[in-house]
């Protein structure tokens, strides 16, 4: 159980490796070409190419324009950046945003803020038991101080597709602007601004095996903002600091490769994790698949594991190499479950038995028999120490 | 985050299961806040001569339990009664900060389980 | 002139390349060790405590405690978000802060938006032809409705060194937040936020030899602060975001090489500093020094010289193989040259001329004495070509 | 950022200089915002012979101030006075966007020279 076991890393919704052809790239821009894209001498236009030449991958992949792309140092600050500075811009007009209430944290957390500090009002918009925002609640929350409509594209928990195209309909035809947080969905599933009608994207490099702590804002022509971060002249005026050089290179090449692979990587992911989630349902006894099975991420399977607690799941599994992640409270320090999963409906008990396995592209048939022939024994021998039973428990 | 001591409980906890004939048992936690832990103990001589849990919980639960039931096994119930959270804590070599609350389970659960003895027993026997 | 021209890299004050100790320590954190910190599992353990390994190397060269360090994007969000969340956790007991006017624009434009859109009332504190702020000014400029102090230890243009530690006196004396824009100082001076009363210090790892896009906020314990980034629980719930693991595991390495060299670096750099501005001075009519010469940083030159456009000074350099940088507005796209030269009490038409050669510790004596070589003959060339001459200009 | 066309006028401007019996001298510009160009020019026979600038200022600058003495020259006064600065950008290859207001300068400048050629020529020679 020790040193050299293998690892069987089923956590890449949480974060993935960098890839080596990614990695190679970014390597040069360390020591050698270091320049700060701001220098107007050679080693400083050098960086500066470098900087725009990721621009250009990143609008070519979401099918923007180079200009409409602002590097930030990741999801989350790409998240706040979009709905504070929207906000603040269109004070003015009103101070009502709708979002829902499966949003990543980055976005709900924001939302707060605003309520708490600012005078807005936020409608949280509930979603089905698949975790589907209804994109007929979003037309009838629209208001006349209506500023912002914010709903992410893929649920990082269960991984549930929201109706993003229907939604961004809604938004244009009634002239509010949308956001959506797509740091699941860049490099999962197919991504283009224009057809999905989205004014502001956020996406992270770190979730299609590009660098941590590098992401981007897509911003559209026309949309204005304030900055989250002032200072230089940095990104059009618009988020001022040093460019992130060698992981914006990196963030350039790991979105061009994801999309460019990304047929297959569907075809690949969908066929393991169907055979994941089909495995565990016949293998093990009283446990549900979390999230909408039809819209869903090609590489997530989140079930609930009836009479035992997400932490010492996933621990268990940890021992034995597995590595997933659990929407457990104890895995966040707090005493709630995740606040996705009692969105969807369940009681804060079965919340609390949760598992994510995020499979991704070094993942493997091998890896999947593995955990279905694991799994199995570790639930029985957890649910052996529980003190809950099937009658017992759900009163 | 967890010390090796607590990932050794974890992995491998004594005295899981129930007591059949148990002198007293004891419950406590809710399933809503993810930590349930149930506690049998047998008493004879006012000596806690076995004891046995079941934990629905995180790690931590799961670990104090188990260091728990080693440490009031052969104790007398008054004994027992003195175990603190914090002794528990320190006898797995410390706990993260956010997982303190599940320490206090089982104390909890020690006390729940001597006091459901005392109720059946209260002449000590 | 061309290909494979030696470069002398004199603009370390704008960035600096990653040291190979330092990307040494970084490169397993991209593809094998590339967890994320929150995961509870095997690989995200690994990634925390290198997370919390370099909070110490950060802590320690700061003589603070770990817990007092949070990770950010770099100086720009250190300063942002130091300066937004003081003043907004302080609101109730006012809307008053004490800053210079030779600051960093990080700074400077935060001041300007709580100027603007929050109603704060800021004082610009005027420095001396050295660029020095006079303590007895931060003193008097205290009101009751004062709630942050932020005065730069080290200016990124002229390299003057700001009296902090008795800034910090006056500021706990009266009960002041102190934050100080350290970017350049760090690595460069010793710095103890204990000696100087600091509460709040931003810093930045590419400007010692760290990689870009990962800096520091330290806070002192007991600050109350708000978010600038919402989110995650990262950063003891004060910065969301998954942690930049690499860099911050550079920034870590490369503060405690920066801490440690710190006694022979200052000997060095400061022997080529003087040669550098002794050699100019004597070489070159009508050009003055830039910022105080006692209280300077030992990698910075900063002189104006005149009848000359700082661009084309530096782009002539460039084209030699020597990199600087310029006050110039041309370097800048705006029409004014650098409000710090303008602030020294420099004409316009003086600040245009500036060039700035900032050493580093890649920096040589042949490089010293190459600059002091070339540089003559550029001036020349651009003074014959200048329609400006000694009486005519400066009227 | 520069084209190379912009480099090579910046490295190697031509006609740089003074003419001491020119027909004509144009400076605009201030030194207070970064940029003066001074031009003077020799006519004859209604015809441009020969040009020099004199410039302070950045690259782009120097390098429009030295292309526009290029595209004048041989020129008729007439031909001269056509001479837009976008026709210097184009033949430079183009500009950064936050430098096309150099280029202002080098069609002001000559605009210039051939006004004072005209007011010390009022007939035309
Ligand atoms: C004094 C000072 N403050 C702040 C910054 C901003 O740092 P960064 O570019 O890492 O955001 C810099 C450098 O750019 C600086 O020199
Ligand atoms: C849906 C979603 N939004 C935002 C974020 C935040 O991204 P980052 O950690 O890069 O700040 C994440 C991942 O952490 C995410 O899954």
């Amino acid at each position: 159980m020790a040193e050299n076991k293998k690892i069987i890393y089923m956590d890449n919704a949480a974060t993935t490796a960098v890839r080596k052809e990614v990695l190679d790239v970014m390597l040069p821009y360390f020591s050698e070409h270091y320049g700060n894209p701001s220098s107007i001498h050679s080693v400083g236009r050098d960086a500066k190419r470098a900087v725009e030449a990721a621009r250009k991958q990143v609008a070519a992949a979401l099918g923007a324009q180079p200009q409409e792309i602002y590097f930030t140092a990741g999801g989350s600050e790409s998240d706040n950046w979009a709905i504070r500075s929207a906000a603040e811009m269109l004070e003015k007009k009103g101070k009502h945003i709708i979002t829902s209430s499966i949003e990543h944290h980055a976005v709900l957390h924001t939302c707060e803020y605003l309520e708490k500090y600012r005078g807005y009002r936020i409608t949280y918009l509930p979603v089905d038991e698949g975790g589907l925002v209804n994109p007929q609640d979003v037309k009838n929350a629209i208001a006349d101080d209506t500023v912002l409509i914010s709903i992410m594209a893929a649920n990082n928990e269960i991984g549930t597709l929201e109706p993003i195209a229907e939604i961004g309909k809604i938004a244009k035809a009634a002239g509010v602007l949308f956001h959506t947080d797509a740091v699941q969905a860049v490099g999962a599933i197919p991504i283009d601004v224009n057809a999905l009608n989205v004014d502001l994207l956020s996406l992270s490099a770190h979730k299609f095996h590009g660098p941590k702590g590098v992401g981007a804002l897509y911003i559209r022509k026309g949309v204005r903002m304030n900055n989250l971060i002032f200072g230089g002249a940095q990104e059009r005026n618009l988020r001022a600091g040093t460019e992130n050089l060698a992981s914006i290179v990196g963030l350039g090449k790991a979105i061009e490769i994801a999309v460019a692979e990304l047929p297959e990587y569907t075809v690949k992911l969908t066929k393991l994790r169907d055979e994941l989630i089909n495995g565990i349902l016949a293998e093990i006894p009283d446990v549900r698949l979390n999230g909408d099975h039809a819209h869903r991420l090609p590489g997530n399977v989140n079930v609930s594991v009836r009479y035992i607690e997400g932490e010492s799941l996933l621990m268990r599994l940890d021992l034995l190499g597995v590595e997933g992640s659990s929407g457990s409270a104890c895995t966040s320090g707090s005493l709630d479950p995740s606040h996705v999963l009692l969105a969807i409906g369940l009681p804060h008990e079965i919340a609390h038995g949760s598992l994510r396995l995020s499979l991704g592209i070094g993942n493997t048939e091998e890896d999947v028999q593995y955990v279905l022939k694991v799994l199995p024994d570790v639930v029985k021998d957890l649910r052996a120490m529980s003190p809950l039973t099937r009658p017992a428990c759900f009163a | 985050m967890y010390s090796e001591k607590v990932m050794d409980h974890f992995e491998h906890p004594r005295n899981v299961g129930e007591i059949a004939d148990a002198s007293g048992t004891g419950t406590v936690g809710n399933a809503r806040c993810g930590d349930i832990m149930k506690m049998d103990i047998k008493v004879e001589n006012n000596i806690i001569t076995d004891v046995k849990f079941k934990t629905f919980g995180c790690c931590a639960a799961v670990a104090t339990s188990s260091m728990a039931t080693e440490m009031v096994k052969g104790k007398s119930v008054e004994e027992a009664l003195q175990l603190t959270n914090k002794a528990v804590a320190e006898a797995l070599d410390g706990l993260p900060a956010v997982k303190i609350h599940c320490s206090l389970l089982a104390e909890e659960a020690i006390h729940a389980a001597l006091e459901d003895y005392h109720k059946k027993h209260p002449q000590g026997e």
